[in-house]
C-alpha cells in the first residue's frame, strides 16, 4: 500500500462512525430496516476497509484471524443457546416468550439476543473469508 | 389477445423471466468458473424479485408499523428473501473459495482446458 | 420498469463481455439496480441487504478471487445449443407459470390473506417490534434465520478449511507468521 | 418434559455439537464431541419412531409460534424412518472416521472436518424433519455447503473440481426449489407444508402449481441424482474422502428422494400428480434408463469407488421406480430400498474406505489378489454386493421383491423381467470386484496390505450385518415402510 495520507487519515476518521453505524442499525433493528445480518456487513465492512487502506498485516494486528474464527461459532452458539434457554425455562425450542414475566418483553430479549449472534457469526465469517482471500497472495 | 395494456402489464414479469433466464443460461453455456458463479448470482438474485415483487400492495408502504399507515406491503416475502440472500452470498464464497483452489491445482480456471488436461 | 430494462441490459453485457473485471463491476451495479427495485416494491430491509451484500460484499470477494486467479475469460468453444435449450425451457416453463398468477400488487391476493395478515396485526402487541420484518425474522420464524446463520457458519468454516493452511503453492513469509 | 422438546432436540443438538468443535480446534476432541452427538442421534430419532408408531404424528412447534405462521416440526412415519436411518448411519460412520480422517485430511484441520460432518448432519436431518417449505429449503442450503465442503476435501485435486460441479447444479436445483416453493407461496399464501396441501385443493390445475411442480421436481432431481441430472454423482463420490463418501452415499440422496415423496404425495396429492399428470410414466422411463444406463456404465469402470457411485445412480433409479409405480407394494419397495441401499452401499464405501487406507489406491488392477491379505474386508465386500444384485436372503432382496410385486399389481410383468435384467448387470460389476480380489494374483500394492484397524472394520462389519439381518427379519423396514406407503396412497382410494 502506497503511503496515502488523505486515504489514511479519512479512515481513521471514518472507522469509529461505520462501527457506530453499524451498532445503530443492529439496535434500530426493531423500528427501522436493519438487523444483525445488516450490522455484521458493516462491521466486517469497515475491517476490510482498514485492511485496504493500511495493510492486510496492520488489521489482522487490530482483529485478530483468531479471534475471527472464534466469532463464527460463537454467534451460532449464542443463537441456539437462547433456544435452548428457552427450553430450559419451559417453552419451545426459541420461544422467547418465556425469557421474562411479559411475553412481549421475553419476546423483545430474545430478538435482541438472536440478533446480536447473527451479528458476530456474520461479522466473523465475512473478515474470515476477507482474510482467508487476501492472505492467500498470488 | 394482446393488446398493449397486457404487454405492459406483463413486461415486468416478463424481464423478470429475462433476468432469471439469462443467468441460468451463463452458468450453463460458459466455460469460466468466476463467470459461471457470477451467472449464478444472477439467476438467485433474479429469483428474489417472483417473490418480493407478489408480495407488493399496491399503494401499501414498507411494513413498519406506525400510525397513520393503514396498508402495508406483505413482510413475509421479505424476510424469506433476506434468508436467500444470505444463502446466496454464503454459496458464493464458497464456490469462490473452490475457484481459487482449482486456479492453484490445475493453473486454470477454464473447465475446458481442465477437461482437456484430464483427458490426457 | 425503467430499472428492469437497465436490468436487462447490464445482464446482456454480463452474457457478453469477457473481461472478468468488467463483469464483476456489472454484477455490482446490478445488485444496485436490483437494490433500488425492492425500494419501489416496499422491501427496504431486503434493499438494505442487498446493497449490501450484493453490491458490497459480493463484489469484493469476487475482486479478491480475480486477484488470485485470471482476468480473462477464454473464448467459447461450445456451439451454444444445449444451454440455449435448457435457458428456453426453464423460460418457457416460468412464462406458463406467471401468465397465470394473481394480478401485481392487488390486496385480495391468496398471499396477502392468508397467513401475512396475522403478523401485521399482532407483532406490536406480541412481540414488541414494530419493524413486522424483523419480528418475523428473528421470532415468528426464527428458525429459518438460525438455519441461515448455520448457513454462513458452514460457508465461514468451509472457505477456511479449504483456503487457510500450508498447501499452498508459494509459501510466502507474511503468512507463517499469521498462523498462530 | 424431556420427550415433548424432542423434535427440536433432533436437529438442535447436531448444530450445537457443530459450533463447539469448531471453537475447540483440537482433532481429538472434536472427534469427541462428533462420537457423542451422533450417538444420541439414533436414541432421539428411535424414541420419535417409537412415539409415532404408539400415537401417531407428533407435531412441534417452533418458537411456540403455531403453524402456519410458524415453523413446524411435524413427524409421521415416513420421516420418522428417514430420521432413524440417517442418524444410524452417521452414528456408524463416526468411529470409522477417525483412523481414515488422520490420513486423509491435513493436520489441524480435522476438528472443522467434523464441524462440517456435523453440519451435514444436522441439514439433512432438519430438511427431514421438517413440514415447512421454506425451512426445508433453509436446511438443504446447510446439508449442500457442508457436501461441497466435505467432497472438495478428497486428496486427488479431482476432488476440488468434483465439489465445484456440484456446487453449481446443486445451487441451480436449489434455486429451481425456490422457484417452486414462492410460485406455490403466491398460489396459496402459506408455506406449511399441510397449509399447502389444503388449500392446494381450491386452485389446483392452475397453471402456477403445475410450474411449481415442474419447477420443484426438476430441482430435488439433481439433488437425489435422478438419471439425466446424476452427472455431479460420480466424480462426487469418487473423489470425497471415504468417510465423506460412506455417508454421503449413504444419506444425502436419500433425505431428497424423502423430500420428492413429500412433495408428491403429501402436498401435490397422489391423484393430481399420478392420475391427472404424466408423472409416473416420465418417471418410470427415466428409472429404468438410470436402472440400465448407470448400470452398464458402471461395468465399464476401473475406479471401484466411481463403480459403485454409477452403481448408486442405477440403485436410485430402483427407488424412484418404486415412486413411480405409487401403488402400495411399489412405494413400500421404494422406501424399504431407501433403508436397504443406505445401509449396502454405505458398506461397500466403508470397505472401499478401508481399502485405500491401507493400499493408498482403489483402481481395479491395484485390487489384484487383495483378498488374500484383507479377507475379513473382503468377504465384507462380497456380502454387500450380493445385496446389491437382490439375492435372497440379503437387505437387496426384499425390496426388489416388493418392487416386483408392485410391478405386477399395475399388471406391468414386462418390469419384473427388467428388474432381474438390471440386477444381472449388477452381477457383472459387482463380479469384476470379486474376481479381481479373490481369484487373482496378488499385485504389488495388494501384497503390502493388511486388514484396516479395527475401528474401520467393525463399522463397515456392522452394516454388512444389518444388510444380512435385514433380509430376513423385516419387521423395522417393512412394517414401518407397508403402513408409512399406506398412510401416503390414502388419498387414492
Amino acid at each position: 500500500m502506497r503511503l496515502d495520507v488523505i486515504f489514511r487519515v479519512a479512515v481513521k476518521i471514518m472507522v469509529p462512525f461505520i462501527l457506530m453505524f453499524a451498532l445503530y442499525v443492529q439496535f434500530h433493528g426493531d423500528f427501522g430496516p436493519g438487523g444483525g445480518f445488516q450490522a455484521g456487513v458493516i462491521a466486517a465492512a469497515m475491517v476490510i476497509l482498514y485492511a485496504i487502506i493500511f495493510g492486510l498485516e496492520t488489521a489482522k494486528r487490530l482483529v485478530p484471524p483468531r479471534l475471527v474464527e472464534m466469532m463464527i461459532p460463537l454467534g451460532v452458539l449464542i443463537y441456539a443457546g437462547v433456544g435452548v434457554a428457552c427450553m430450559l425455562m419451559g417453552g419451545n425450542y426459541l420461544d422467547y416468550s418465556v425469557l421474562a414475566h411479559d411475553p412481549a418483553h421475553g419476546q423483545e430479549y430474545g430478538i435482541l439476543l438472536v440478533e446480536t449472534g447473527v451479528l458476530i457469526t456474520v461479522a466473523g465469517t465475512m473478515t474470515a473469508i476477507f482474510y482467508a482471500l487476501a492472505g492467500r497472495g498470488r | 389477445m394482446f393488446v398493449f395494456t397486457d404487454i405492459i402489464a406483463h413486461y415486468n414479469q416478463w424481464v423478470t423471466v429475462f433476468l432469471m433466464v439469462a443467468g441460468l443460461y451463463i452458468v450453463v453455456a460458459r466455460g469460466n468458473m468466476v463467470k459461471k458463479l457470477v451467472g449464478l448470482s444472477l439467476f438467485q438474485t433474479s429469483v428474489y424479485l417472483l417473490y418480493i415483487s407478489a408480495g407488493k400492495i399496491l399503494g401499501g408502504t414498507p411494513p413498519i408499523i406506525e400510525a397513520g399507515r393503514e396498508v402495508y406491503s406483505n413482510p413475509l416475502p421479505h424476510v424469506l428473501i433476506l434468508t436467500a440472500i444470505v444463502v446466496g452470498v454464503a454459496t458464493l464464497a464458497l464456490g469462490l473459495a473452490l475457484v481459487v483452489r482449482i486456479n492453484e491445482a490445475f493453473g486454470t480456471i477454464e473447465e475446458d482446458e481442465i477437461f482437456a488436461e484430464d483427458a490426457e | 420498469m425503467v430499472l428492469l430494462t437497465l436490468m436487462a441490459i447490464i445482464t446482456i453485457g454480463v452474457v457478453r463481455v469477457r473481461s472478468l473485471f468488467a463483469v464483476v463491476i456489472l454484477g455490482g451495479i446490478y445488485s444496485f439496480l436490483m437494490a433500488s427495485v425492492m425500494i419501489v416494491l416496499d422491501a427496504v430491509d431486503v434493499a438494505m441487504t442487498e446493497a449490501s451484500v450484493g453490491a458490497g460484499i459480493s463484489t469484493v470477494l469476487m475482486l479478491g478471487a480475480l486477484y488470485l486467479t485470471k482476468t480473462e475469460e477464454a473464448a467459447p468453444t461450445h456451439t451454444p445449443f444445449v444451454p440455449l435449450f435448457v435457458a428456453a425451457g426453464t423460460a418457457a416453463a416460468l412464462i406458463y407459470a406467471t401468465v397465470d398468477l394473481p394480478s401485481f400488487g392487488l390486496a385480495d391476493n391468496p398471499i396477502h390473506t392468508h397467513v401475512a395478515p396475522r403478523y401485521l396485526d399482532y407483532s406490536v402487541e406480541e412481540t414488541g417490534v414494530p419493524n413486522v420484518v424483523t419480528s418475523v425474522l428473528a421470532s415468528y420464524r426464527g428458525f429459518d434465520t438460525l438455519g441461515e446463520a448455520t448457513v454462513i457458519f458452514t460457508a465461514g468454516i468451509g472457505v477456511l478449511l479449504l483456503l487457510k493452511g500450508r498447501r499452498r503453492i508459494k509459501p510466502g513469509p507474511k503468512r507463517r507468521r499469521i498462523r498462530r | 418434559m424431556i420427550a415433548s422438546q424432542l423434535p427440536a432436540l433432533q436437529v438442535v443438538i447436531p448444530l450445537l455439537g457443530a459450533a463447539v468443535a469448531a471453537l475447540t480446534r483440537r482433532s481429538a476432541i472434536a472427534w469427541g464431541i462428533a462420537l457423542a452427538v451422533s450417538w444420541t442421534m439414533p436414541l432421539i430419532s428411535g424414541a420419535l419412531l417409537l412415539q409415532v408408531l404408539t400415537s401417531g404424528p407428533i407435531t412441534y412447534s417452533l418458537g411456540g409460534w403455531n403453524p402456519p405462521w410458524g415453523i413446524e416440526y411435524r413427524i409421521d412415519l415416513l420421516n420418522g424412518f428417514v430420521l432413524v436411518l440417517v442418524s444410524l448411519i452417521g452414528a456408524v460412520i463416526i468411529p470409522y472416521a477417525r483412523a481414515s480422517v488422520e490420513q486423509e485430511i491435513p493436520q489441524g484441520r480435522g476438528a472443522w472436518f467434523y464441524t462440517m460432518y456435523l453440519l451435514c448432519l444436522c441439514g439433512l436431518l432438519g430438511i427431514a424433519i421438517t413440514a415447512d417449505a421454506f425451512n426445508a429449503f433453509v436446511f438443504l442450503e446447510v446439508s449442500s455447503l457442508s457436501t461441497y465442503v466435505l467432497i472438495a476435501l478428497g486428496r486427488d485435486r479431482r476432488a476440488l473440481l468434483a465439489a465445484y460441479q456440484y456446487l453449481i447444479l446443486g445451487t441451480i436445483g436449489a434455486t429451481f426449489y425456490v422457484i417452486g416453493v414462492g410460485l406455490l407461496y403466491t398460489m396459496t399464501g402459506t408455506l406449511n407444508l399441510a397449509d399447502i396441501a389444503g388449500r392446494l385443493s381450491e386452485v389446483e390445475n392452475a397453471r402456477p402449481v403445475l410450474a411449481a411442480l415442474a419447477f420443484l421436481t426438476v430441482g430435488i432431481s439433481l439433488k437425489l441424482a435422478l438419471f439425466p441430472l446424476h452427472v455431479w454423482l460420480p466424480n462426487a463420490y469418487a473423489y470425497a474422502p471415504s468417510a465423506a463418501t460412506a455417508f454421503l452415499a449413504a444419506t444425502a440422496t436419500k433425505v431428497a428422494v424423502y423430500l420428492l415423496i413429500r412433495f408428491f404425495f403429501t402436498v401435490f396429492g397422489v391423484i393430481f400428480v399420478f392420475k391427472t399428470l404424466p408423472v409416473s410414466p416420465i418417471f418410470l422411463a427415466l428409472s429404468l434408463a438410470a436402472m440400465f444406463g448407470a448400470s452398464i456404465v458402471a461395468v465399464f469402470q476401473n475406479d471401484v469407488k466411481r463403480m459403485l457411485a454409477y452403481s448408486s445412480v442405477a440403485q436410485i433409479g430402483y427407488i424412484t421406480l418404486g415412486i413411480a409405480l405409487a401403488n402400495q407394494d411399489g412405494l413400500t419397495g421404494g422406501i424399504v430400498h431407501l433403508f436397504n441401499h443406505a445401509i449396502t452401499k454405505g458398506a461397500l464405501f466403508l470397505v472401499m474406505g478401508a481399502v485405500l487406507f491401507r493400499t493408498g489406491s482403489v483402481k481395479l488392477e491395484d485390487l489384484a489378489g487383495l483378498a488374500k491379505r484383507m479377507p475379513i474386508s473382503m468377504g465384507a465386500f462380497v456380502v454387500a454386493g450380493l445385496s446389491i444384485i437382490g439375492t435372497p436372503g440379503t437387505a437387496g432382496f426384499i425390496s426388489k421383491w416388493y418392487l416386483a410385486l408392485g410391478a405386477l399389481e399395475r399388471g406391468d410383468w414386462w418390469l419384473v423381467f427388467l428388474l432381474v435384467g438390471s440386477s444381472v448387470i449388477s452381477i457383472i460389476y459387482i463380479g469384476r470386484v470379486v474376481e479381481a480380489t479373490w481369484f487373482r494374483p496378488a499385485g504389488k500394492l495388494a501384497s503390502g496390505a493388511r486388514e484396516p484397524p479395527r475401528s474401520m472394520l467393525i463399522p463397515a462389519l456392522i452394516l454388512v450385518a444389518a444388510t444380512v439381518y435385514f433380509g430376513f427379519d423385516t419387521t423395522l423396514t417393512v412394517g414401518v415402510a407397508e403402513k408409512a406407503a399406506a398412510a401416503l396412497l390414502e388419498g387414492i382410494r
